[in-house]
């Protein structure tokens, strides 16, 4: 087969760190050719290079016989590459067609908003992406907006098609939407290049995997000669323990008790009477595709955003309207969804963000003053504990990749000793190694008999934590399940709304 | 301290390229730049009569420098010193004239007190109420209660109820008792610069060694996850600028007390908008504060002397100060000169391995 | 090269004199009392070969500064353009007796070596002001709106803008007691943009002649009267050249006649401290020939209440008179 | 008393005169803001504005070339300033005040070179009034709409087509976008400084363009300083339009209409100085009772770097 693309030793750095060091890629004329590689490996940090965000320092690139010498995506886009980036690049203010056209909008000056909403529409029939066209952005979940992500690149007719981890945030069925997408790429000769922390994913549709590590390819193998747990190990370095083990263990008291819950945002009403209890010892799964009132349900247990009727009751008392500082100091531990925008702030010292939650209370502040020294103990010790990288308590949580981040905030929720946990997608975006090392502390916590609220929008990590599943469907639980005898499918057609028939 | 000097380079070469630019456009209109750059630099520095009267122009942009920087660290641009420093300056005068029998810390304390607070209020209720609860932007809240207060102080003296009775619009002067001494005779310089250092030294401690300052960043950088740690927002937000407010109210009461004695209808105090300046070339930290307090007053002290000396007008110092505004906030210009001449000394080495 | 040019500062004077000028805040481009002591001085320049020192202050906290840098530089003679000086005048005179000071617009008594050179504006204020009054009695004036009415445009309520207008009712209602008079303020000097519209809005309301003590926004004052086909009355210099047809007069007020003679003075050893009055009667102040639109009887008028001002028959206060505010 | 006011035509054509130098850089402040570029800087750009173009009018006795010549040293300063905060990365904030005191500072130091301290000649050439044929004759509508500056009408044209290029052409689409997300532009294939500037060089110009009004529409004379803070009201008009067209000139007509009232209003036996607090209060009432929250560009004030 022709080789399309063929980057040869392409290094790239950043101050004080070597993203990539002379990697070398060759992507064959319609392949799927996957890119693995834990957090902060340099996978994506290749791919901007290859779409001309990035200026290498040394290295070509060659898409079939041209040699590439991008300086901006402009040339790459020419050229006929598309990216689907990790981190959206759709502008929320937008709608879902302008974002699409945006760059190539057909006509000369005026922008022809009817011919481009058809074009839209066309084009989300040809790929079987059911998308509104006159949608804000902004106002879609993230399964929507990858959809956006996609057709965009769709839309500039690209001749080769990198796919930064375009799964990450996908419910099961979308993930299944985009990959018979990518099949017909794929028999229609287009090359796919295809970014995954997904090891099943990567096993079940690529052609080859490169695995890169700290910013060099290890190899690159034919996915067929190889298994999810070498590809593991290739990955790391190291032998992975891939499963989880969760030996059984009987609950106890409730810790948390919710009862016939209203939440709205705006004039929805997003969370339409809900009522669950967590208890001791207990990971309690919420499983829901993205959008049906599940981060809405949690933020009202966390305070974050006000009820409109019904009660909260942790280990026995109200706290239906209690602030969020109160909540806290009960004892309910929070990782938000988004990292970045609740659960840290950027611009502050990990030193200051270790003691986000509790920074006004001694040892950490006495008399309304900082005390530098518990402060600065406190964090090395946590990161120590947690493992972050880099372990420099002074530098700033912006600076961080995002797995470093997440152990960040886990270390604080758990330091704290929570009598609930609320962990919501703790593990987006990590490797398999960082996933594991989350996964565990949650197991820990509940052999220490302590209650968890796990939300995600993972089925197998809801499955293989959760001692029970509620399920989530337009604000509505749809049933409770016990997690070892449900099966993908039945949580998969509750989810979309579908009732189970009663037994018994 | 590293990190210092290197902060200083970029202000420093800055400086040293507008001095050039300015060099350029005297010498096309016929002055002689040595001359006037010279008269500039003693004008401001070349004596303790000068170096007096610079000072003595720093403290009221580094109280309101301070102000305006507190306010950013909450992430909030409070573009409103100006009037601030209007509603302090009539406080202080205020209680300065019409309060007797004080002993002079007492009467000053008071004045002070009664300054800050009444610009805090300022701030804080109107802007800071309606940016918490109506999200209404600060911008236009506080420019515009800024006019008002500059009207308000029209109307105290054009025969309102702070003029003095007698021929002139301006209030009567200030009880001894209220009086800031002064650190050198003949000249401006009071005791308000202590006041000033002390200023700076608590919002230090304030914003980074304090819970309050803790939260008070937490908000201005990320107000969600702020939420998220339990912080009241929306009362951070009123009490920013309640305190951006209290310190340019300082700045007109430090200014009233140890400077004018009273006050007079005039325009502008233009400290507000130097102070926005003041504040952003520090990087809004209070320390930095007072080195770009210092080098506005420098220019506008320097600069008069420069007029009188070698004939240069005045208004052109601030050309200069623009493009050294311009400069200073241009980090890559400075970065540039340095790339380059790094280049040249690994050139160097390299020809010599 | 329009501004100054000092030998060093460090040379000893010899025998020549030396007079400091400190503009306030205004500066010199203030169309008003900094632009017209600064004339003076210029004229003193060319015609007494005085050596002369040009400072224009950027803020309030400068006066002080400003004054006795040139008290420092032994300059001759300082002058302080502006009432907003006194308290700064003050302190510097009483640190170097031997510089002497003549402060603009502000009275300081209580010091040997200041002269204050005090104007009675109210007095030309009247003058105007009759001829306004007696302009709006029917048929005077070509182009009347027929409203009785006169526009007066203030910058600020503050004593040199407020001698004017005082005057000017007085001098008006003698002779017209039903005269409107459309007082407003802009509360700028520098802003003519505002003055326009403030005179267009007054003109719109009736009034056919309109006098402005605005300084720089003046200029839009003008400019609306010469839009609108009206009348309109300059002040502190001649301001017909800015509109010949439109500016009938203007009510003078000498700064730079007094500062060239406080100069004069000082250089001939005869400088006079404590007020110095300049008003009618010493051409202090005054008006400015009036164009033809001026029925020649209206200036007898006005010839004959001068008369008065300058016998003691008529005195003009500069109080406010009730109701204006 | 208010209510013969607000029936008075005068009133209202004030308000449109007033509310003109107003908007014009509100809508030059939209247009870089909306490019995600931070302007404070109108001020200054109008006090260019209004001192070349006094300057050009009278060396080349034409009030259009007059007004050419500002419109070009518009774009000249605002090239320079998105330089350095484009290209460089310099804070916006920091450098638009820089523009201010610059503007302010040259001005008046090449009024004094050029004219001495007098002032600009009168003679220099004005732009003229239009009288438009049928409109100026209507009652009540007439005084008000049909005999205004030509920078008038050419104001309220420009907010329409401002409007028209914003919201509904493709490079209107892309100043968008590079002003919400320059990083997700740049994937799409836009070139981000290019179109940053052309945000900000036409802001420039519209910001001339309100200095131009002052010196050559309303009058014919330059003075130091004449921008009279309208450079900073525009920049609260501005953010009380939400960044729009017809935000702004609603924005600015309230503040024009608030001045002109405080304008007629005075002399009621309350002091001047109550009453001319008048157009601040009410831009505070009208703010937090009518319009709250208003929400900038995501991206407005953040430099774009993609190396970084
Ligand atoms: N713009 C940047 N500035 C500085 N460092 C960067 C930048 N982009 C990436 N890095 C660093 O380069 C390294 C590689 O990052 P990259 O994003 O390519 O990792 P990745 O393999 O895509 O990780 P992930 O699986 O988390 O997406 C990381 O250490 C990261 O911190
Ligand atoms: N200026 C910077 N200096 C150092 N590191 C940076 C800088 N900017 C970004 N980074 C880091 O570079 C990495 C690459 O950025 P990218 O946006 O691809 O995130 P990522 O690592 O893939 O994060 P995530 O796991 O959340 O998806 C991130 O880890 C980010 O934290
Ligand atoms: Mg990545
Ligand atoms: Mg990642």
């Amino acid at each position: 087969m022709r080789t399309c693309l063929e980057v040869r030793d392409i290094t790239k750095s950043f101050p004080g760190i070597l993203a990539n060091d002379h990697v070398n890629l060759n992507v064959r004329e319609g392949e799927i050719h996957a890119i693995l590689g834990e957090n902060g490996a340099g996978k994506s940090t290749l791919m901007k290079v290859i779409y001309g965000l990035y200026k290498p320092d040394s290295g070509s690139i060659r898409l079939y016989d041209q040699e590439l010498n991008f300086t901006s995506p402009r040339q790459a886009i020419k050229a006929g590459i598309g990216m689907v980036h990790q981190h959206f690049m759709l502008i929320p203010a937008l709608t879902v067609a302008e974002n699409i056209v945006l760059g190539g909008e057909p006509g000369r000056i005026h922008y022809q908003r009817k011919e481009n909403v058809e074009i839209v529409c066309q084009l989300a029939k040809q790929y079987h992406m059911d998308i509104d066209p006159n949608a804000k952005v902004g106002d879609l979940t993230v399964g929507l907006q990858q959809r956006v992500e996609i057709l965009k690149v769709f839309y500039r007719k690209a001749k080769l098609l990198i796919l930064d981890e375009p799964t990450a945030m996908l419910t099961p069925q979308e993930v299944e939407e985009l990959i018979q997408v990518m099949e017909r790429l794929r028999s229609q000769g287009i090359p796919i290049v295809f970014i995954s922390h997904k090891l099943d994913e990567v096993k079940r549709i690529s052609d080859r995997v490169t695995v890169m590590r700290a910013g060099k390819t290890v190899n690159t193998v034919e996915t067929k000669s190889t298994t999810p747990q070498e590809l593991a190990n290739l990955m790391v370095g190291r032998e992975v323990v891939l499963h989880v083990s969760k030996p059984p263990q009987t609950p106890g008291e409730a810790v948390l008790e919710v009862e016939d819950l209203v939440v709205s945002s705006g004039r929805n009403e997003k969370v339409k009477g809900v009522s669950f209890q967590v208890q001791r010892g207990e990971i309690f799964g919420l499983a829901g595709i993205d959008g049906n009132g599940q981060f809405e349900l949690i933020e009202a247990i966390t305070g974050l955003m006000p009820c409109k009727r019904g009660k909260i009751r942790f280990l026995g008392n109200d706290i239906t309207s209690s602030t969020v500082r109160h909540r806290t100091k009960v004892g309910i531990g929070y990782i938000p969804q988004d990292r970045q925008l609740d659960g840290l702030v950027m611009d502050f010292e990990l030193k200051e963000n270790f003691v986000l939650r509790d920074f006004f209370k001694a040892p950490f502040a006495r008399v309304g003053q900082m005390k530098k020294k518990p402060i600065e103990d406190f964090a090395t010790r946590l990161s120590e504990a947690f493992d972050v990288r880099p372990r420099q308590i002074h530098a700033l949580a912006r600076n961080l990749s995002g797995g470093n981040q997440q152990k960040v905030i886990l270390a604080r929720e758990v330091s704290r000793d929570p009598e609930l946990l609320i962990a919501a997608q703790p593990t987006r975006g990590l490797d398999v190694g960082a996933i594991q090392f989350i996964h565990n502390k949650l197991l820990e916590l509940r052999a220490e008999g302590k209650a968890v609220l796990l939300v995600s929008l993972e089925l197998e990590e809801i499955m293989s934590l959760s001692d029970r599943i509620g399920v989530i469907h337009a604000g509505r639980l749809m049933a409770i399940l016990p997690g070892g005898q449900v099966t993908r499918e039945q949580l998969g057609l509750l989810m979309t709304g579908v009732e189970l028939e009663k037994e018994g | 301290m590293q990190k210092t000097i290197e902060g200083l380079v970029t202000p420093f070469v800055a400086i040293v390229i507008a001095v050039m630019i300015g060099a350029g456009v005297m010498l096309g209109t016929g002055h002689n730049p040595l001359t006037a750059y010279g008269a500039l630099f003693s004008g401001a520095f070349g004596s303790t009569v000068n170096l007096s009267n610079t000072i003595a122009n720093a403290i009221p942009l580094i109280l309101s420098g301070l102000g305006v920087a507190i306010a950013f660290k909450a992430g909030l641009f409070n573009i409103g010193a100006e009037g601030q420093y209007w509603i302090g300056s009539m406080a202080a005068v205020w209680i300065g004239y019409s309060v007797k029998g004080l002993s002079p810390i007492l009467h000053i304390s008071l004045s002070i007190l009664v300054a800050m607070l009444a610009a805090g209020l300022w701030a804080g209720i109107i802007p800071g109420l309606a940016k918490a609860f109506v999200g209404a932007h600060e911008v236009i809240t506080t420019m515009m209660m800024s006019y008002i207060a500059i009207f308000l102080s029209h109307y105290m003296l054009e025969n309102g109820p702070m003029m003095q009775q007698g021929f002139t619009p301006q209030s009567p002067v200030i009880l001894p008792s209220a009086t800031l001494g002064k650190i050198v005779e003949r000249t401006q310089l009071s005791w308000g610069l202590a006041i000033a250092v002390v200023a700076c030294i608590i919002v230090y401690w304030l914003l980074y060694k304090t819970t309050l300052g803790y939260r008070l960043r937490a908000v201005g950088l990320n107000s969600r996850a702020a939420n998220y740690a339990g912080i009241n927002v929306p009362f951070h937000l009123v009490l920013a600028l309640f305190i951006s407010g209290m310190l340019a109210g300082l700045a007109g009461a430090v200014q009233m007390l140890g400077v004018q004695h009273r006050l007079y209808d005039s325009f502008s105090s233009g400290y507000g908008f130097t102070a926005i300046v003041v504040a952003l070339l520090a990087n809004n930290n209070p320390f930095g504060v007072i080195l770009a307090s210092i080098f506005f007053a420098a220019l506008s002290t320097g600069g008069q002397s420069m007029q009188l000396v070698s004939g240069v007008p005045a208004h052109l110092t601030d050309v200069i100060s623009g493009i050294i505004i311009f400069l200073v906030a241009t980090k890559d210009i400075v970065q540039m000169v340095q790339k380059r001449w790094r280049k040249r000394q690994t050139l160097a080495s390299d020809k010599e391995a | 090269g329009n501004t100054t040019a000092t030998p060093k500062a460090t040379e000893p004077a010899k025998k020549e004199f030396k007079v400091g000028l400190v503009t306030d805040v205004g500066g010199l481009n203030d169309h008003s009392f900094n632009f017209l002591a600064n004339k003076g001085l210029e004229k003193a320049v060319k015609d007494l070969g005085v050596t002369k020192g040009v400072v224009e202050s950027k803020q309030m906290t400068d006066y002080e500064t400003n004054l006795s840098r040139f008290a420092q530089d032994k300059y001759n003679l300082v002058i302080a353009v502006g009432f907003l000086m006194q308290d700064a005048v003050e302190k510097v005179a009483k640190d170097y007796p031997d510089t002497k000071f003549m402060i603009i617009d502000s009275s300081i008594t209580d010091r040997p070596n200041v002269a204050s050179a005090m104007f009675k504006t109210e007095q030309c204020g009247y003058l105007v002001g009759v001829m306004a009054g007696l302009m709006e009695k029917a048929p005077a004036i070509p182009n009347a709106l027929g409203k009785n009415t006169v526009g007066l445009v203030g910058g600020m309520a503050i004593p040199p803008v407020n001698d004017y207008i005082a005057g000017f009712i007085q001098g008006a209602k003698s002779v017209n007691p039903d005269i409107n008079i459309n007082l407003k303020y802009t509360g700028k000097f520098d802003d003519p943009a505002l003055g326009k519209q403030t005179a267009l809005s007054q003109i719109a309301a009736g009034a056919d002649i309109v006098f402005h003590i605005a300084g720089g926004t003046g200029t839009g004052v003008i400019d609306a009267a010469k839009e609108k086909k009206v009348y309109a009355i300059g002040v502190d210099a001649d301001q017909n050249y800015m509109a010949p047809d439109t500016v009938i007069t203007s009510a003078l007020k000498g700064m730079d006649v007094a500062t060239f003679d406080v100069i004069k003075g000082a250089m001939d050893d005869k400088f006079k401290s404590g007020n110095v009055f300049f008003d009618l009667s010493n051409d202090g102040v005054g008006f400015a020939t009036p164009t033809k639109v001026v029925p020649k009887e209206v200036v007898d008028k006005v010839n004959d209440a001068m008369k008065q001002i300058k016998d003691g028959k008529i005195t003009v206060s500069n109080k406010m008179p009730e109701g204006y505010k | 008393m208010l209510w013969d006011a607000l029936t008075r035509p005068d009133l209202w054509a004030a308000t449109l005169a007033m509310a003109t130098p107003i908007a014009l850089p509100a809508l030059g402040g939209t247009f870089s803001e909306r490019s995600g570029v931070v302007n404070i800087a109108m001020e200054g750009i109008m006090l260019i504005g209004a001192f070349f173009g006094v300057l050009f009018s009278y060396y080349t006795s034409s009030a259009w070339l007059g007004l050419l010549g500002a419109l070009f040293m518009g774009a000249l300063v605002s090239a320079l300033f998105a330089y350095v905060t484009v290209n460089l990365g310099a804070d916006q904030v920091i450098v638009g005040m820089g523009v201010n005191i610059f503007a302010a500072g040259l001005t008046a130091f090449l009024l004094n070179t050029i004219f001495g301290y007098g002032g600009t000649p009168r003679e220099t050439p004005a732009l003229p009034n239009i009288i438009i044929p049928g409109l100026s004759d209507i009652p009540f509508a007439g005084p008000i709409l049909g005999s205004q500056n030509v920078v008038v009408y050419l104001m309220l044209i420009l907010v329409i087509a401002s409007h028209y290029f914003l919201f509904h052409t493709n490079l209107g689409l892309r100043i968008r976008a590079v002003g919400e997300n320059p990083q997700a532009a740049d994937t799409a294939g836009l070139n981000v400084r290019r179109l940053r500037y052309l945000g900000v060089i036409i802001g420039g110009m519209l910001s001339s363009l309100g200095g131009v009004y002052l010196a050559l529409g309303l009058l014919n004379s330059f003075e130091v300083n004449m921008s009279g803070g309208r450079g900073y009201i525009a920049l609260a008009a501005m953010i009380f339009g939400k960044w729009t067209p017809f935000g702004s000139l609603g924005a600015a007509l309230l503040f024009g209409f608030a001045m002109a009232l405080s304008m007629v209003l005075q002399g009621g036996g309350v002091s001047s100085n109550i009453i001319q607090m008048l157009p601040y209060a009410l831009t505070i009432l009208a703010l937090t009772g009518l319009v709250g929250r208003s929400t900038a560009p995501a991206a407005d004030g953040i430099p774009y770097n993609p190396n970084k």
